[in-house]
């Protein structure tokens, strides 16, 4: 029935426990960047489409209330960008200088306006910033390019089949092989409205 | 030498420190394997194995039996067993070093071992009945689920518990 | 981040030998501790001896306590360990069918493995008896199985059912703890001294 | 002796008060501690490494290959409506539209290490944000087909024919896609390819599930 009473055991192995701990809380660095969205809320969100702005919803803002980012890379904002956007590449916006940024706008409630290559490219940032809690963002549908030395901005139809596919196949399908190869029919392109748009000045 | 094992026989260590072990080894546990400590399912494997061996095809007629028999996996290639091979390993390490192992039976001297070694029996034959039905005894249920702040870890401790210092008179002369 | 296995970070052969390894280490404690004497294990119920008390309660304190801590600096992620799950009644019956059978045996199962390793008769029997007591559940099952199966609520844990913090649950299960080994100090000077 | 036993008691239980101290002091700064909000999946940093890098695209022209080839761990994952998805899909895709992603009977295709899995929609944006969704959770060998069902019209569809000044390369990739498309039921006599769209719909491929993503082991305890 005797246990040992001495103490002396448990001293030593209380204390190395208090101390493990001690040192490994004092030593935990809390990850700078948590996201704040599970990804279910992010899904709800990304069901809802509501987040993408079309190029003439956009204009029916007041400049006051919106800033636009320009998420492609800083060589190609150099180059041409849209008339008072800021340019946070996507891979920067954990730099300090961005995400005070981002957080300043998101404060005064200000909509961030995405706009990148193509509204894809604008998403994935988009996806960033939204999970990381800034609610405040918007994708701006439009394409950018540079062409002859001139910025020039498209709109874009997201998700919009060019054919009918089960139709267009059909028709295929129908015709004698010879037919098909000897067919040369033009590539049906995005017949999207083209709106040249805000021109800046062309090249830096 | 012998009189010194004689003398170290019955000291057993600080529970505390026994106990704070014990609290490091379920988090080590719970930390290497996202399970806790249990007991009582090495042996639900060693009966399922050994109704299957002696009866097949009332094993797999058997609704209980048949949920641990698979096809392709004996009920003894079980986690719970291996952990189980090495409780007894560490125990005997634990009583060889210490001189305890020993035939011996641990009974209140008033009775007589056979009423005891009656009394163990019925009482195993209780305590694997419980654990069954709740699913772990005190080991895999109360202290594994204790760990993890689990309600029926918790319910299971002050069941067993609260039941045993009600029916502690009856058994009284067995142990005191 | 833990828990290893599960995540994959240690590779699954490894998972019988750390079975084997924790095992030996659970034993050793046990028996090391006092548990497989079954008088010792008994007495927390006569007032004589409280190590089982004193033991299972550090032991969930320190466990609690190390679990939570890991959890709050990301080694470990509490969402993945196994909670064993709630069945409200067969919960409270099956303790207190275990509670019986722990007075007429005086073991647990953990600690009747214990006992048959340093050659305890009463353990050797005891864990017969274990084996019997399953058979005969197994055997009865269809009768049983409404009280198995019914009352299920899930993995759920004292956070959900009391929903406050887990934080001042642990405070407060500390505090129960450590209050209960000054309640069994007490006791045990009382009671009578029992020699064996 | 006795005195002596007196006293050292007294050190001893001073010995079990600080320990009870360290104890309550251990679960009272758990207490304090500052709260710390926690997200599943992967660190926003890793995150946006992968989003910007252009690894998870695969081109038409591959995935033509593949299914011609008729690779065996190739899964093909049709983001769109259901309606979309039977009006005309891709051989053997399964649909999983957006809003269904994380619908428990899908899970098992999209978080495993068995298939290369090829999300599409009519261009890239639905197939996109679902494979951000998957890379947010960390879910292996997600890729996006380059373009979405538009390219794959405008290439192995109906593939233009390239000019008489382009390079031979631009031939070879032709006739390949000619090929494919033939494949694919155009310019093959109508009955047989009428019998293969039907079979076409069918997934029949197995899952297997990752282990290691189980959120909680079934089976534990005693």
């Amino acid at each position: 029935m005797k246990e040992l009473e001495r103490t002396k055991r448990v001293s030593i192995s209380a204390v190395l426990f208090l101390l493990v701990v001690v040192i490994a809380v004092l030593t935990f660095k809390k990850p700078e960047y948590v996201f704040e969205k599970s990804a279910e809320e992010t899904l709800e969100k990304i069901v809802e489409k509501d987040y993408i702005i079309s190029q003439n919803d956009f204009e029916q803002l007041v400049e006051t209330d919106y800033e636009i980012i320009d998420i492609r890379s800083n060589y190609e904002y150099a180059k041409g960008h849209l008339d008072g956007a800021i340019n946070i590449s996507t891979i920067n916006v954990f730099e300090k200088e961005s995400s005070s940024f981002l957080k300043e706008i998101s404060d005064v409630s200000k909509i961030a306006i995405l706009y990148g290559e193509h509204p894809d490219e604008a998403n994935s940032a988009w996806m960033l910033l939204y999970q990381l809690g800034y609610e405040n963002a918007k994708i701006l549908c439009i394409e950018t390019s540079f062409v002859n030395n001139q910025f020039q901005v498209k709109d874009v139809n997201l998700e919009r089949p060019t054919v009918n596919y089960a139709k267009v196949l059909k028709s295929l399908m129908d015709k004698e092989p010879v037919v098909v190869k000897e067919k040369k029919k033009p590539k049906k392109v995005i017949t999207a409205p083209k709106k040249k748009k805000r021109v800046p000045e062309g090249g830096c | 030498m012998k009189n010194k094992k004689q003398k170290n026989r019955h000291v057993y260590w600080n529970p505390y420190f026994g106990g704070f072990l014990m609290g490091l080894l379920i988090i080590l546990t719970f930390y290497l394997t996202g399970r806790g400590l249990g007991a009582s399912g090495a042996l639900k494997s060693g009966v399922v194995t050994i109704v299957d061996t002696v009866a097949t095809t009332h094993a797999h007629s058997n609704e209980y039996y048949s949920k641990f028999l698979s096809e392709d996996k004996s009920p003894m290639n079980n986690w719970l067993v291996y952990e189980a091979i090495g409780v007894l390993f560490g125990a005997f390490l634990s009583g060889a070093f210490t001189g305890r192992i020993k035939w011996k039976i641990d009974h209140s001297p008033k009775i007589t071992s056979k009423r005891r070694l009656l009394f163990a029996l019925g009482g195993g034959i209780l305590f694997g009945l419980g654990a069954q039905i709740a699913r772990g005894c005190t080991s895999g249920a109360a202290l594994s689920g204790m760990a993890v702040l689990s309600t029926g870890g918790f319910i299971t401790m002050l069941s067993i518990f609260g039941t045993g210092f009600i029916v502690a008179y009856f058994f009284r002369k067995n142990w005191i | 981040m833990g828990p290893l296995i599960p995540n994959g970070l240690i590779p699954l052969e490894w998972n019988y030998v750390i079975a084997i390894l924790i095992g030996m280490a659970f034993g050793y404690i046990l028996e090391a501790s006092g548990f497989s004497s079954s008088r010792k294990l008994a007495g927390v119920f006569y007032g004589y001896d409280f190590v089982v008390l004193k033991v299972f309660f550090t032991s969930a304190v320190v466990a609690v306590l190390g679990i939570f801590y890991m959890d709050y600096l990301n080694l470990v992620d509490i969402t993945q360990l196994y909670v064993h799950p709630t069945y409200l009644w067969a919960a409270i019956i099956g303790g207190m069918v275990m509670g019986v059978g722990f007075l007429a045996g005086g073991f647990c199962p953990g600690t009747s493995l214990c006992a048959v390793a340093i050659g305890k008769i009463d353990g050797i029997v005891f864990t017969i008896g274990l084996m019997i007591g399953i058979f005969i559940f197994a055997e009865l099952f269809d009768v049983l199985e409404p009280l198995f199966v019914g009352s299920n609520l899930g993995n759920i844990t004292l956070v959900d059912t009391l929903d406050i913090s887990p934080y001042w649950i642990i405070f407060i299960f500390t505090i129960i703890a450590l209050v209960s080994f000054v309640i069994s100090d007490i006791v045990r000077k009382k009671v009578k001294k029992v020699f064996y | 002796m006795s005195k002596k036993y007196k006293s050292k008691k007294i050190i001893i239980t001073r010995q079990y008060q600080i320990l009870a101290l360290i104890l309550v002091v251990l679960a009272g700064v758990l207490v304090l501690l500052p709260k710390q909000t926690r997200s599943e999946g992967v660190s926003p940093l890793v995150f946006v490494k992968q989003a910007v890098s252009s690894e998870r695209y695969i081109s038409t022209d591959q995935l033509a290959d593949r299914i011609i080839n008729q690779d065996p761990t190739l899964l093909l994952v049709d983001t769109r409506s259901k309606k979309e998805y039977e009006e005309f899909t891709l051989p053997n895709a399964i649909n999983i539209p957006l809003e269904k992603f994380f619908d428990e009977e899908f899970n098992d295709f999209l978080n495993q290490d068995v298939y290369d899995v090829v999300l599409y929609s009519n261009d890239n944006f639905y197939a996109n944000e679902v494979w951000m969704l998957g890379n947010r959770l960390d879910y292996k060998n997600l890729y996006v087909l380059s373009g979405g069902l538009n390219e794959w019209f405008n290439t192995i569809i109906d593939p233009q024919m390239p000019k008489e000044t382009d390079s031979q390369k631009e031939f070879e990739l032709y006739s390949f896609r000619k090929a494919a498309g033939m494949y694919f039921g155009v310019g093959v006599p109508k009955t047989e390819t009428k019998a293969k769209i039907k079979v076409e719909k069918k997934s029949t491929k197995k899952v297997i599930t990752v282990k290691k993503k189980k959120k909680r082991v079934p089976e534990g305890g005693c």
